[in-house]
């Protein structure tokens, strides 16, 4: 296999190595920690610093933004964000250990347009937002580490989105083969 | 197998590695130096039974006949234990007892079936490392009724053993003493017990409404 | 790399086989190690006096909970103000369990005198609750103290004497004497002014 | 010994840096096995790449199997660790839309991050949407308030729903995971014969 050229096919980790390694990383977490990893946290604080700097008023009275604005730090302020900032920077190790990081790209099925591609990520990503915070968490949070530490609520969480994501994979096909 | 493949030997390592971890904590895990040898209701039903009390009057015995059957183990101070103690006893203050050193001794005792007989002060101080080593499996462990106050005091008539040595008895009527010293004592007994009543129950459904 | 990837399948397969003799119960038990518990053992900090006792309850302290660990028919005779009955045998059950571990609750073993109150203490205790107390001197010592203080001598230091008020009001408090419709506001502010001094004398109380 | 942090053994001025190195591994390895592809993440719906489904499970299932061996050796308190609180019904409902959402748009939050990483616009877009999708749940938190906070059981685990042990669910968890990953092989093979076309 290591005939293959970078340009030909992108190299990645055996699945099963990173698979194990994400366990152990998941179990550290937990042994440093005590708690799991996460990344749809970081943007509710994102969400909740914006609204706050925007209409601090607004974010006082809204009953769900205000749970999030400490009294006497920023938003920000968050092991949560702390961690995603880890995650762009990780991401961008790798990009360039194994020469992913390329110019701005769009990437997409060869029967959509990019256009769409966009249209649908946005949608795709509103619908992860929103549905993430009745779940407590998304698939880091909730499905990964939740079941990973036995949580009743994180494999309902992570049978939940694999189950509705074959579910509706058939209306999406177009999308993607 | 998959087209990603570059190094299959890769993942063998890492499972490997994870497995060695594993081996490895076993060997170095440290076992917990003692068990539980009686459940919590084990240990309740040898308290209410009042197994394991040591009465002053066999001390007697013990003090006359030296075949060293029983074992004195005073668990007080030394500061205490140099001031005075029952001729024959050994000096183990308490904080001491689960000393690796100790517990080879009282292994050695349990072997060879002797009595292991704790005296403090009295018989409250004593009480715990008691309950402490007989839930930890060691069954020839006794508490001396009285403890070192009543030895102390009643050296010479250990024989007959007075009422105030032993523990857990009501030394007055309470109900009586209570309505002597007030004419309404009586009745605000029974009506505060009855008002607990009332408010335990709430309470029980508050907590399990919280969960 | 089909062999590899069988041999990795048995691997985990054991690898998980392994953890069903892992000790489940450390899942759920907070028992305390018997290290620990003799350490807790040694300390009199679980002791409190009769006058603590007595001042809580005067006080309505709402972290008070007082736990008779007697037989029933001796609490039904006589118990103290809002106590809760949980006999010594009956402590490991669901309705014993209950009345311990409660958050900010400070639970106080009481009996006839310290020794059953103890037991029930080291049993808690090792079961890892927290928060539990033992009553010195029982109400062996309460009847002593509170509601029949003996007054001290001449000699003895001031102190003593004011612990010995207090006594003599408490115990009136709790006999419910004829002074409880004439002066109980002012008995309670008394009482609570003396406390601060008083609880240094405590420690010579049974 | 562990949690080292809630057991004060490193202390808590050093979480914020531990949380960036922390975060540094998880994007390394989520991009490095591939997660930065939405077309690699959607392709398990798809039976044409397997590559989530093979990582997750081996994440999850050695985590599980890890955390129990960590917790024999006395290396972790699992009694300290967070459990995840279960809300039933919005927890269903909120995995429900989520799964919607991962197929529409092909990633999910952590993945899109190392995703913008490299330079994918897409994630960049789906980043942007998990922005709107909150900052939306947020403004009409109000309307669905109740039914948020409805069927909350509290942080149990599933040994406390069922009853049945930890172990248990660990071995069938790893039974159930490495006969999918067989089976997914298998199903990856034929499907890839009908795609001849497959770039990444």
């Amino acid at each position: 296999m290591n005939k293959h050229k970078i340009n030909e096919k992108p190299h990645y980790l055996n699945p099963y190595f990173g698979g194990v390694l994400l366990g152990l990383l998941v179990v550290v977490t937990f042994y440093i920690t005590g708690r799991g990893l996460g990344a749809s946290g970081s943007v509710k604080s994102t969400v909740v610093t914006t609204v706050n700097a925007i209409a601090p008023q607004h974010a006082e009275n809204n009953p769900y933004f205000s749970k999030y604005i400490p009294k006497d730090k920023s938003p920000m302020n968050n092991w949560l964000v702390y961690e995603s900032f880890g995650i762009l920077i990780g991401g961008l190790l790798s990009g360039v250990i194994y020469g992913r990081i390329k110019k701005f790209r769009i990437e997409h099925g060869k029967h959509t347009t990019s256009s769409k591609r966009l249209i649908f990520a946005v949608l795709g990503g509103a619908l992860f937002g929103f549905g993430s915070q009745f779940g407590r968490g998304c698939t880091s949070g909730a499905a990964l580490v939740g079941s990973a530490s036995f949580s009743f609520g994180g494999v309902i969480v992570m049978l939940g989105i694999f189950g509705t994501g074959y579910a509706v994979a058939y209306f999406f096909r177009k999308l993607w083969i | 197998m998959h087209v990603h493949e570059r190094n299959p030997k890769r993942t063998l390592i890492t499972i490997l590695l994870f497995a060695l971890v594993i081996v490895f904590g076993w060997i170095t895990m440290k076992k917990p130096r003692f068990k539980y040898a009686l459940t919590p209701q084990q240990t309740v039903d040898m308290v209410i039974g009042h197994k394991g009390c040591f009465h002053p009057y066999e001390l007697a015995k013990v003090l006359n006949d030296k075949s060293g059957e029983v074992v004195l183990i005073d668990i007080r101070n030394n500061f205490d234990f140099a001031r005075g103690h029952i001729p024959g006893s050994i000096n183990i203050t308490a904080v001491k007892l689960l000393e690796k050193d100790n517990i080879k001794q009282m292994d050695q005792w349990k072997k060879s079936g002797v009595k292991v007989v704790f005296y403090h002060d009295d018989q409250l101080q004593a009480n715990g490392a008691w309950m402490l080593f007989r839930q930890i499996g060691y069954e020839n462990t006794f508490v001396l009724l009285g403890g070192y106050n009543y030895y102390a005091s009643h050296k010479d008539n250990l024989q007959k053993t007075e009422k105030t040595c032993l523990k857990g008895i009501a030394k007055y009527d309470f109900a009586e003493v209570a309505k002597k010293s007030g004419t309404v004592a009586n009745e605000t007994s029974t009506k505060t017990t009855k008002k607990v009543k009332v408010r335990r129950k709430k309470k029980e459904k508050a907590a399990s409404g919280g969960c | 790399m089909n062999k590899n990837y069988i041999f990795l399948t048995v691997l985990m397969l054991l690898l998980a086989l392994g953890t069903f003799f892992v000790p489940k119960k450390q899942l759920v038990s907070h028992e305390v190690k018997p290290e620990k518990l003799l350490l807790d053992i040694t300390q009199p900090s679980r002791y409190v006096t009769t006058d603590q006792v007595a001042k809580m309850i005067i006080e309505h302290d709402p972290t008070l909970e007082l736990i008779d660990v007697r037989p029933a028919d001796e609490y039904d005779k006589f118990s103290l103000p809002d106590a809760v009955n949980v006999p010594l045998k009956d402590i490991l059950t669901p309705e014993g369990q209950d009345n311990l571990g409660i958050e900010d609750m400070n639970a106080v073993f009481f009996s006839n005198d310290d020794i059953m109150s103890d037991q029930a203490w080291v049993i808690s205790t090792r079961l890892g609750y927290k928060n539990i107390y033992v009553m010195k001197g029982g109400l062996n010592c309460w009847i002593e103290t509170i509601i029949n203080p003996v007054e001290p001598p001449e000699t003895a230091p001031k102190t003593a004497f004011e612990t010995y008020q207090f006594r003599k009001a408490a115990g009136m408090y709790f006999t419910g004497g004829n002074s409880i419709k004439t002066d109980t506001g002012v008995k309670k502010a008394k009482i609570k002014v003396r406390r601060k001094k008083k609880e240094k004398a405590a420690s010579g109380g049974c | 010994m562990g949690p080292l942090i809630p057991n004060e053994i490193i202390t808590g001025d050093w979480n914020f840096v531990i949380a960036i190195l922390i975060g540094i591994a998880f994007g390394f390895l989520l991009e490095a096995s591939g997660f930065s592809s939405s077309r690699n993440l959607a392709g398990v719906f798809y039976g044409y790449n397997f590559v989530v489904l093979r990582v997750f499970f081996t994440a999850v299932i050695v985590a599980m199997v890890g955390l129990l061996y960590f917790d024999y050796f006395g290396w972790l308190d699992l009694s300290k660790i967070f459990i995840l609180p279960t809300y039933l019904s919005p927890m269903i409902l909120g995995s429900v839309i989520m799964g919607i959402g991962f197929v529409m748009g092909g990633f999910c939050p952590g993945t899109s991050f190392t995703a913008i990483a490299i330079g994918k616009m897409d994630a960049l877009f789906f980043a942007i949407g998990l922005f709107i999708g909150i900052f939306i749940f947020g403004e009409s938190f109000p309307l669905f308030k109740d039914y948020y906070y409805s069927g909350s059981m509290g942080n149990v685990t599933l040994t406390d729903v069922t009853g049945i042990a930890a172990p248990w669910f660990a071995f069938g968890f790893t039974v159930i995971a490495l006969a999918a990953f067989w089976v997914s092989a298998e199903i990856e093979k034929k499907v890839r014969k009908n795609t001849k076309e497959y770039k990444f």
